[in-house]
């Protein structure tokens, strides 16, 4: 059982601070744990800074910009026994070596008769909000959510972050862990001792009664604020999922139970999406218990344009608000 | 550094298995009994051979596909039954018959098939990166054709795998064609080795069809890397005797590969190389050569006796979903 | 307007002819339209056979095994003026240069302020039936379907092959056009006089009032099998979306209309399918016209297995048939 | 071959205008005054200047992205003042204020910047390939850093530029850095360009401090790949005096550069070597020299001027979705 988030031995931490603190905790508990990215020696985004200096260049490994090499690093070491960490800066690099690390790392234990396990933990930064444009800022779970055996999972509080890096470093499957940038300095409640956030398991951020919203990451603080917004108007549940696959679906049909309304927020293009995914789930599965059609808030079909246009192409609380009303008329 | 008899005799054994193997594939797929696609590797199976031999249990190998892998296979000692019962679709099968042809035997350092070209070079690092930091001796050979090399997955793994000082061979199987198109046109260079110079790594470039010239050099580059030399690059010129994948036509670019052109060829197969050599070098008599292919021919009976005679693999949409994620 | 399918000058044409009918009139049209890929001289499949003979080496373009500059043989070339076909021989080949031929590709006319065009058309075989297992196996149409500034578009016919091979060529932005190889065979009318399918436009392959179902390539193949089938129980209007993006929404929403019940069958994984995004779609745009939820028919979220397992894990008429009584009970 | 005194003057006052824009851009991202980051140029930008400059408009450049490929602007002609316009989100960018850092020039054959380090090998591939069909003398300079070459689509477009002897200058601006990652520790031998070996690929290694030899050897190697020689690899050994982007600290792995060892570099610092060659060899005097700065000082004021006279684009959701796709 995951302590309690308030109990005695509680601080407060940086998002990316927990996220440090998960990577050092078991790279203490296990010897075969390793990271292996670029610049992770230096440290781009500071939930590696340091981490050298503790562990060693054997195992916090620097690589050329030779992404299918520093993936190959993961893959091939994951095979011999190792549980590597593989930190691909941007999310989009990702994209650099695809073939790897999407279809060739979901097929390979269940193609190959489920022998030996592909423990890896893929983790990236993403997200609009440093206006660097679309290839610096698009999300990268849809693009892994539909690769049949891979598990995805995104924090939005320090909490979550670290409990649900833990338990993908502990997981026997390969598990991707985008991780947005806007959230990257945000403070909140991590307790000192041990404790994972299972993977598959949603989280009601808000209590509410006239609508739920699922909405991650980022976008979950965007919710929560236009949820204290409206607050004496509409009475917002919000779920936050944690993790896209296994999805828990039973946790969203008991808040529609009470709510029978939904809005899915989603950083990602409808295309194709997460939310449309769920939508079209809840359509399946729950179709008598809508009072109004789920209605999603993700970008427009467009590339994500930087300069002064992502605020107000990207969702955003106006957007929130907006479709909140819509489905509560 | 030359062969003993007794390992030239193992080498024109695992040969002649290799080479009826294939030619037993090659029959079952022309009569339907296969499933999905086959390569076949007539002309090209001694590098395979050669490299498999000397390589322990351990160590780690990706087979070239040519002949899906099998005289690689035959040379690390697996049990190819299994493979041809995964590639009928048996539940005996390596893969219990999920895979088609996507072969993977853990436990003898062969993980993984893919069906990308190249797909070898990215984990090549990992496992060179694994076997260096458990400094138990092992090794990993990493073997492609002239084709594979065009990846760029192969400039990635080289550069890591010299940076690093990584015990692996990388080893070109130069056939001179990846599919229809000729290295000639697809390379700049006479030698795909002249890559090892960018990253000055050391190169040797032997003849393939020779199983025994194959298995010196294999010798010497495997006791290179093991001993943390770093890696190594070794080209074997080998042949193609026959189409790309069975079904499609034998082309060179669009043009058909001439009978003359095949007969020459077909004048450095592998075994006939191997049986002159070993007459002349009195390591086998002729009718030492003559029990080598009846026992082949019992093997190979087996190995097709073992698929047939297994159970079609056919679990339940359920049973799948199961498999899908490691407990 | 595109000439009736039955006219004079109709012959009966297979599928990859229609294919190769339509790269032969484009290129004797328009001296920039040229083809690359690997082994298209020679033709692993036959839509490429014998062009070299017609066109040359220069046109008829054969690459090293070599992705990212095979692909960017097309991409550099097109905005040097050319209009390149590229072909990716097995869909999921498109992976191994996926920066290049997703985001890069799609984000480069909007986010470089839609100065030059992208005029290029990529195409690669795709579909089960060939039992090779995942990666030889999965749709890629899934895949580009999420990336803005790219269109995609898959015929069931020959008539639709030849007709979106056409529009595709003559189109300014890059558009992908899966083939299924399970209808490469396939015989059906092609008129001789020039016509195009434009993208974007559905097509109404069975008229029918009891249900609609949405299905392309070779699953519109098993749907109408189901459709003749179960005809004297349940009347079945089966739409061939022809082009996922632009996606033909009226056509969908008219027949729904009618109907009031949908089935969509796709040949995808669920997670992030094009079938879940119109699921969503028709949610949002029709909720009141549904009498029960849509329902889709794709793969379990599995990688596809070989061996003897593909057939009854594929979508396949049996399923078809179990969603389509389900959604009509 | 060498230079006139009209180029060597014109190769100083880009190389000048080069360093003080860099500088201003510098400062603005320190205020705040810019979308995203910026990659100082500083040390770096002799090369960038000498490549453009022996550009025709017609040829197809990949301006090096450090210093945000403004040096190779310059030398090419390019209007940069539309590049800063972009890069602040104004109407009049270069690419109508979308693109945050994506400068894209097509009528002076600078097409596009990508968040992807190697992006520009796949594409120079197809530009080589439609210069050499078209068969008008332009030539294609794809220009990378040491880390750019990392990437295995190097590999590729380099086979295939030699395959098809296409005019493909492949161009390694070397600083010994990627991020933080030393080129010692990510490259295996002394120079990038052995990399050229593998191919059979002439290679060239020239001071990337000193703008004149750059220019020198640019001019020689877009001579050779126009006279269809082929493709030909330049390494030019050049510096980074300042962190990587602007934010990042300065580090060597993971510890921090030395104050002794910057103030080393910059004695390197290419404006100066530039400064102390055009006065020794008597190409300008010292009068000269300061009205080119002064000069350079007022172009940089125009340039700023532009971008913050111009109006912020802030098009409508509609606009924009009707910029997707091309009628
Ligand atoms: C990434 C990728 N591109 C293309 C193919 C199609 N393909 C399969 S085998 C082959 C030729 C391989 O040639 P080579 O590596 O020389 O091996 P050979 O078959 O000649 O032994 C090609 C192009 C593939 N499987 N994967
Ligand atoms: C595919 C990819 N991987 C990693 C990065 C992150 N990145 C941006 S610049 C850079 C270093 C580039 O080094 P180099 O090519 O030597 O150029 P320099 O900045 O030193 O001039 C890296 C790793 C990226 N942008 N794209
Ligand atoms: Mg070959
Ligand atoms: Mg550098």
């Amino acid at each position: 059982m995951p302590p309690e988030k308030n109990a005695e031995n509680t601080r407060e931490l940086a998002f990316i601070e927990a996220l440090k603190e998960a990577y050092i905790e078991e790279m203490e508990r296990d010897e075969r744990v390793f990271m292996v990215g670029q610049d992770i020696q230096g440290g781009i985004f500071p939930h590696t800074v340091g981490l050298v200096d503790r562990f060693g260049p054997e195992r916090i490994v620097d690589t050329p910009i030779s992404e299918s090499g520093m993936y190959g690093t993961a893959f091939g070491s994951a095979q011999e026994g190792f549980r590597p960490i593989v930190d691909f800066m941007f999310g989009g690099f990702t994209y650099v070596t695809w073939a790897e690390c999407s279809v060739t790392t979901g097929q390979y234990y269940f193609l190959h008769g489920s022998q030996i396990p592909l423990p890896i933990v893929i983790t990236l930064a993403v997200g609009t909000g440093q206006r660097l444009a679309n290839d610096h800022s698009m999300g990268l779970h849809g693009s892994f959510f539909p690769q049949p055996g891979i598990k995805v999972a995104m924090p939005s509080t320090p909490y979550d972050a670290k409990g649900l890096m833990k338990a993908a470093i502990r997981d026997n499957n390969p598990v991707v862990i985008p991780w947005h940038m806007g959230l990257m300095m945000d403070r909140g409640p991590v307790p000192e001792e041990d404790y994972i956030v299972p993977l598959g398991g949603a989280d009601v951020k808000r209590v509410g009664t006239d609508v739920t919203v699922l909405a991650n990451s980022l976008q979950l603080k965007n919710t929560l604020e236009v949820a204290g917004k409206l607050a004496d108007e509409i009475s917002m549940e919000v779920i936050d999922p944690r993790s896209f696959e296994p999805f828990d679906m039973d946790a969203l049909l008991r808040s529609l139970e009470k709510t029978n309304r939904l809005v899915i927020v989603d950083e990602d293009w409808e295309r194709g999406s997460f939310a449309a995914t769920i939508s079209a789930r809840v359509m399946e599965q729950a179709f008598d218990l809508l009072d109004a059609p789920v209605t999603l808030v993700t970008f427009p079909n467009m590339p994500i344009p930087g300069g002064y246009m992502e605020p107000y192409i990207a969702p955003n609380p106006d957007k929130i608000e907006t479709a909140v009303r819509a489905v509560c008329r | 550094m030359s062969l003993s008899k007794t390992v030239k005799r193992e080498l024109y054994e695992k040969l002649v298995l290799a080479d009826r193997i294939d030619r037993m594939i090659y029959g079952r797929m022309m009569q339907g009994k296969l499933i999905g696609f086959y390569h076949p590797g007539e002309g090209g199976i001694a590098p395979g051979v050669a490299i498999g031999h000397h390589l322990t249990k351990d160590d780690i190998y990706t087979p070239h596909h040519r002949a899906h892998g099998i005289p690689g296979m035959l040379g690390k000692n697996v049990p190819v039954e299994r493979y041809l019962a995964e590639h009928t679709g048996k539940e005996t099968g390596c893969c219990k018959g999920r895979s088609s042809f996507h072969w993977s035997f853990p436990e003898y350092g062969i993980y993984m098939a893919s069906g990308y070209i190249g797909f070898q070079f990215a984990p090549t690092v990992g496992w060179g990166w694994a076997a260096k930091r458990k400094g138990k001796g092992q090794i990993v050979w990493c073997s492609a054709g002239d084709g594979g090399y065009n990846q760029g997955r192969a400039h990635e793994a080289m550069l890591m795998a010299m940076n690093w000082k990584l015990p692996v061979v990388f080893c070109c199987e130069n056939n001179g064609m990846a599919i229809h198109a000729t290295v000639a046109s697809m390379h700049p260079t006479e030698h795909i080795s002249s890559l090892a110079k960018g990253y000055g790594m050391p190169a040797v470039i032997v003849d393939g069809q020779d199983v025994f010239a194959v298995a010196e050099v294999a010798k010497k580059a495997i006791r290179h890397v093991r001993a943390g030399k770093g890696p190594i690059f070794v080209e074997t010129k080998t042949l193609r005797f026959r189409e790309h994948d069975i079904g499609t036509p034998d082309l060179a670019g669009h043009m058909p590969r001439s009978e003359e052109e095949l007969a020459d060829l077909r004048r450095r197969d592998p075994v006939l190389v191997a049986t002159e050599r070993v007459l002349a070098d009195g390591v086998l008599t002729q009718t030492q050569i003559d029990t080598i292919g009846e026992q082949a021919d019992v093997r190979v009976a087996e190995i097709e006796q073992f698929a047939d005679e297994s159970t079609i693999a056919r679990p339940s949409e359920q049973e799948l979903m199961e498999a899908v994620y490691a407990p």
